[in-house]
């Protein structure tokens, strides 16, 4: 089975083969290996690969896998043939637009930028608190402020739309 | 002894007690928040019962209720923990009147220490050297002047402040009258009063303080010092006991410091006394702590006392068991407070479910903590999930106990700080003992600090085995007959969810 | 130092020396055999390789597959924990003769303290008293001739022995000639040598054991010694460190025997002289364990030496660093051996998977485990899930401490040996100290072990609760138009089991 | 709803209504009290009980729920009134065998009775080996053996039977 996938921007082709229960080959951009990989814990691999024993939290996200790796985080856009063509079919008509989301669920302490206003990569948008501590959400892109869907005062969930920036 | 103990805290801080009350055989009582029903401490207490909402002011805070709670049970001592009422001496005043022990000093002496201005002048009296500075509320043209007069740097802080907050480092004077109005206004909100004062600012300074135990029989010890400095916003990160490099002199002098200034409020039970010490080897009282801290447990493991256990059995009138010369401490302990908290992403704080809790173990480490395998970190409190304690024969048998059990943590479905204390054990600063107060910002925070990915390939390798696993799976439905495709995943959820609540 | 270790072993006793290698900073490689693949210290390691299939003959007792891959992968020594290959001085010579470093004592000292009957015959030369017997290999007519000069009870004892296999008590003439046939038989099994020794048989005797460490340079000291009597068919239960309500002279006493013993095989690395110890106060040797042991923790604990890092280091040619003077305990320690098995069902093993795993925490404990949530013990191996380690100030704390840590620690889906443990705790005569070898058969077997059931009521509540919780959601379920008993409980299982494998 | 629940040859009548989302009123043989159960880790139920906190770890099994409180083990059947009948009608042809199962996984070492032989309570009639332990198991009842179910030498799963005495 072929797999795109793209970390960090960069992208991957990969093909996974069983060869036994638990073992499989694959091989990425080419390069083949052997990689025995056993489910542990509820989302934890225990993976050995050419002998090195090496943990992998995985989980699922909507279109790929987001796991930790010794304490370190990778986030991964995992498509297979089929879907590929059809998310290119739906992502060409879509925009640069960057819609900035609480990370956590929290409260709006204070809104820092309104529509219409010019915004630079890394210039807080808004201000969370949650556990104690005032948080400022950064813009990740350089737009317009196309739209604040929050208001100061506000409780907000996890993944809740907070700013449009286009 | 008490015949039950109310614990007016929660998670980490209210287990720990319990552990104590358990060991004694001391029936323990749960106070619990609505978010915190199926928090460690309300399933570890042998009776709990509801205290209120959410908002702590309404909950933990509640000095009404919480009394009510003690009488109701049968419970004829409270213990505080950390953090809360515990340096409330409203509430240790109300406790003496309702009939109740509080497990802590009296009100006086909390009273006397939480208000820092009045804190230095008894110090001062006492002879306990204090950073020098202004003892006195002060207007703003006062305040102006007086700054001027101590030169800068200087440090505004509130009177009635702690944990940070409400303090501003001054280093130009153009900063003096933002740095007062800032200073003022997160004092009058955190504190409910915005009378603050002015210290000069210690340049590199360590983080050196002084644990001692008194009873109510005038016989106070010190139970050795730790080394606090590793700080970020305020707020200790890592805390080592013995503090490393200092001289049996000074060590000494330090202690005796520490001890001076308990004596001062016939301090009664577990305190501690923080001083600031420069680089020239001068030391100051900065302030006293009229509670057992989070970090008591590196002291523990180093003396052998049982420093909470000791609070409870001196709040009921025993007098100290050990003298000063018993007090011995071997080794060195190291304590990594592990929080709910994203090390790459500004610290951001990181709520949620954890899905994986794999505890370190093995010899030289102890944890504790107030989370569990399936536990919701709540948003509405402090994000500490766990105290990482190791313990080695010296000082590099610490950072190596440490950091393997570290690594062996393992906490999944939120993002914590123990990438983060990985790398400053791996600090060659750190590992020197080489520390004060601005270690993290001038080696971490000022270089920036992201996530070594070095696992690439396995991650692309594990994403593809686990795509095809579950695309293996659904095949395999899909063949058995069932339309994979019909089950939406709210579906197949609520169904999980179903199963899983029986 | 070594470049890599090998660990020769499983479970919870190669994670334990895994961790040494960490803290060391040196790469660590396990082994597995195929139902090990997923467990704790195939994970802990840095690498890992498939040794054989189930049986430990096939798999961790193979000497040429270990030499094998420790080749392979680079390894320059090998530890072999405790069990398995720990005492096979063919191993340890194989070893030498391929160029990795044992890391243990030599191939002769294993030898000549493997074989009983020689091991006898060498401390009596060095003029440790031994159990009065008869120190040579006896046919049946002499071995009857035998025990009737030495008077009856008497112990018959494999020469190969050990672990309690290939022994019998014969308390009557007429249970002499099953003895003998029993222990031979047994003996030939267990260790291919019919061999078979006589020894008088103490009563109630206490099984005091001294830890010892000797470098390749000629210094060896003792660690302190340990009470190892509470045992079940000679397997040791419960362990203590220091040994309770010994006079200094007699601890002192049993410790010089102790290093002589040792010393007389010229002793390298970690070993345990074992002692019996009579109700008058004289006390014999027993046999020497060549190798660490379980409960070599409760040392680590009270002395502060890692005795683990200790091995490593003086297999790697380090002269001792320690002094005599320099062995100073601190406190008691306890140690529970928590096995999967059913304390109230004649101690029926119990393998499966554990559902939920809390680990106990807070001060004074020390938890070395080879499991976790989720993991399936296998029934091809020992029982042993887990070693609770518990230290206090004093005994009275140590057992408060470890019944604390006891009623903390949750094991769900398999039955476990903790509700047994938490009853010796609370025995008055282990309470006051008064063990010897049959404490368990005496306080516990004799009189019959029950479960104490007080909380029938919360159960009936509980199982209603469950009940009709999942009455509930099963109707939800079927509102919401699914038809619910379609559903065949091995379907939704499949299900939940494909969400769960990606 | 009504429960007939059966533990340690006792019978209750148990009643349980929902008050409030994970609040039961709950009516064992006429005595009413208000239970507050929140599930906790996968198996295990955090309970208040009229201020006292307790954890009841809960399985269900074909007919009822086994459970664990404070190290101690609970094995109940629970039928709720439609069942209860039904249950009736199929056991009422039923006899009193003994149907002796492994409690683990295992191998016969040894099969110490043969079809025909009288054997009393107590008396072993088959020796498992497990996690390398010798275990004997022994006849729940008196009577004579009916079935012999497995052989020396023969692995066996948990549950399996071993022999039949009736």
């Amino acid at each position: 089975m072929i797999y795109h996938v793209t970390l960090e921007g960069n992208d991957h082709v990969i093909d996974v083969s069983e060869i036994e229960p638990n073992v499989y080959r694959v091989s990425v951009d080419g390069n083949e290996r052997v990689v025995d990989a056993h489910a542990t814990e509820r989302t934890v691999y225990s993976l050995i690969i050419g002998g090195e024993s090496i943990e992998a939290n995985v989980v699922e996200r909507q279109g790929g896998f987001q796991m930790t790796i010794e304490g370190d985080f990778y986030d991964l856009d995992v498509v297979d043939e089929r879907r590929r063509v059809l998310n290119r079919a739906e992502t060409a008509g879509g925009a640069g637009a960057a819609d900035i989301k609480a990370q956590m669920p929290g409260k709006v302490l204070k809104v820092l930028v309104e529509p219409g206003q010019a915004v630079e990569v890394g210039q807080g948008v808004i201000v969370l608190e949650a556990m104690k501590m005032e948080n400022e959400i950064k813009s990740p892109t350089t737009g317009t402020v196309k739209e604040v869907a929050v208001e100061t005062g506000q409780a907000v969930e996890s993944g809740q739309r907070l700013v449009l920036v286009e | 002894m008490f015949k039950k103990i109310l614990v007016a805290n929660r998670g980490e801080s209210a287990v720990r007690v319990l552990r104590a009350c358990r060991e004694m055989e001391i029936p323990g009582v749960a106070i619990y928040s609505d978010p915190d029903r199926s928090n460690l401490h309300v399933r570890y207490a042998d009776e709990a019962y509801r205290v209120g909402p959410a908002p702590a002011r309404d909950s933990y805070l509640r000095m009404d209720t919480i009394l009510e709670i003690a009488k109701k049970c049968g419970a004829d001592a409270i213990h505080p923990g950390y953090g809360f009422l515990s340096e409330n001496p409203e509430f240790a005043r109300l406790c003496a009147t309702s009939g109740v022990v509080f497990i802590g000093p009296s009100p006086e002496a909390i009273r006397s220490m939480g208000d820092k201005v009045e804190a230095r002048k008894l110090m001062e009296a006492a002879g306990v050297s204090v950073v020098p500075g202004v003892t006195s509320e002060l207007d703003d043209e006062a305040a102006i002047k007086e700054i001027k007069r101590i030169g800068l740097p200087v440090m505004v802080k509130a009177a009635a402040g702690g944990g940070g907050k409400g303090m501003r480092l001054v280093t130009e004077e153009s900063q003096i009258a933002s740095a007062l109005r800032g200073a003022r206004s997160e004092a009058q909100s955190a504190f409910g009063n915005p009378a603050i004062y002015i210290e000069r600012a210690l340049q590199r300074a360590r983080h050196i303080e002084v644990q001692v135990l008194g009873d109510k029989h005038g016989n106070l010890i010190h139970v050795g010092e730790r080394d606090c400095s590793i700080q970020r916003r305020h707020q200790k990160v890592i805390e080592e006991c013995p503090a490393p490099g200092l001289s049996d002199d000074l060590r000494k002098r330090i202690h005796a410091e520490g001890v001076k200034a308990a004596k001062a409020v016939d301090y009664e039970g577990a305190g501690t006394v923080e001083f600031l010490l420069d680089q020239s080897g001068e030391f100051y009282f900065l302030e006293m702590n009229t509670r057992i801290q989070v970090e008591h447990a590196i002291t523990e493991r180093t003396t052998g006392i049982d420093l909470v256990k000791a609070q409870i059995r001196i709040a009921a009138g025993e007098p100290l068991w050990i003298k000063q010369e018993d007090v011995v401490l071997r080794g060195v302990a190291l304590e990594c407070r592990i929080y709910a908290e994203d090390p790459f992403n500004n610290f951001m704080p990181s709520p949620g479910v954890i899905t994986v809790f794999r505890e370190p173990g093995g010899a030289g480490v102890r944890l504790d903590s107030g989370v569990y395998d399936g536990f919701k970190v709540p948003m509405e409190y402090d994000p500490m999930v766990a105290k990482l304690i190791a313990h080695g024969g010296n000082r590099e048998e610490a950072i190596e106990r440490c950091t393997r059990a570290l690594r062996e943590f393992t906490i999944k479905g939120i993002r914590t700080s123990i990438p983060f204390h990985l790398r400053v054990m791996k600090n060659p600063t750190f590992i020197k003992g080489d520390v004060d107060t601005t270690f993290i910002e001038r080696e971490f925070l000022s270089k920036g600090l992201s996530e070594e990915r070095t696992h690439d390939e396995v991650a692309l390798v594990t994403a593809c085995v686990a795509a095809f696993r579950r695309d293996q799976a659904k095949a395999l439905e899909l063949a058995s007959g069932r339309n994979g495709g019909e089950d939406s995943p709210w579906k197949i959820a609520g169904r999980q969810a179903a199963l899983r609540r029986i």
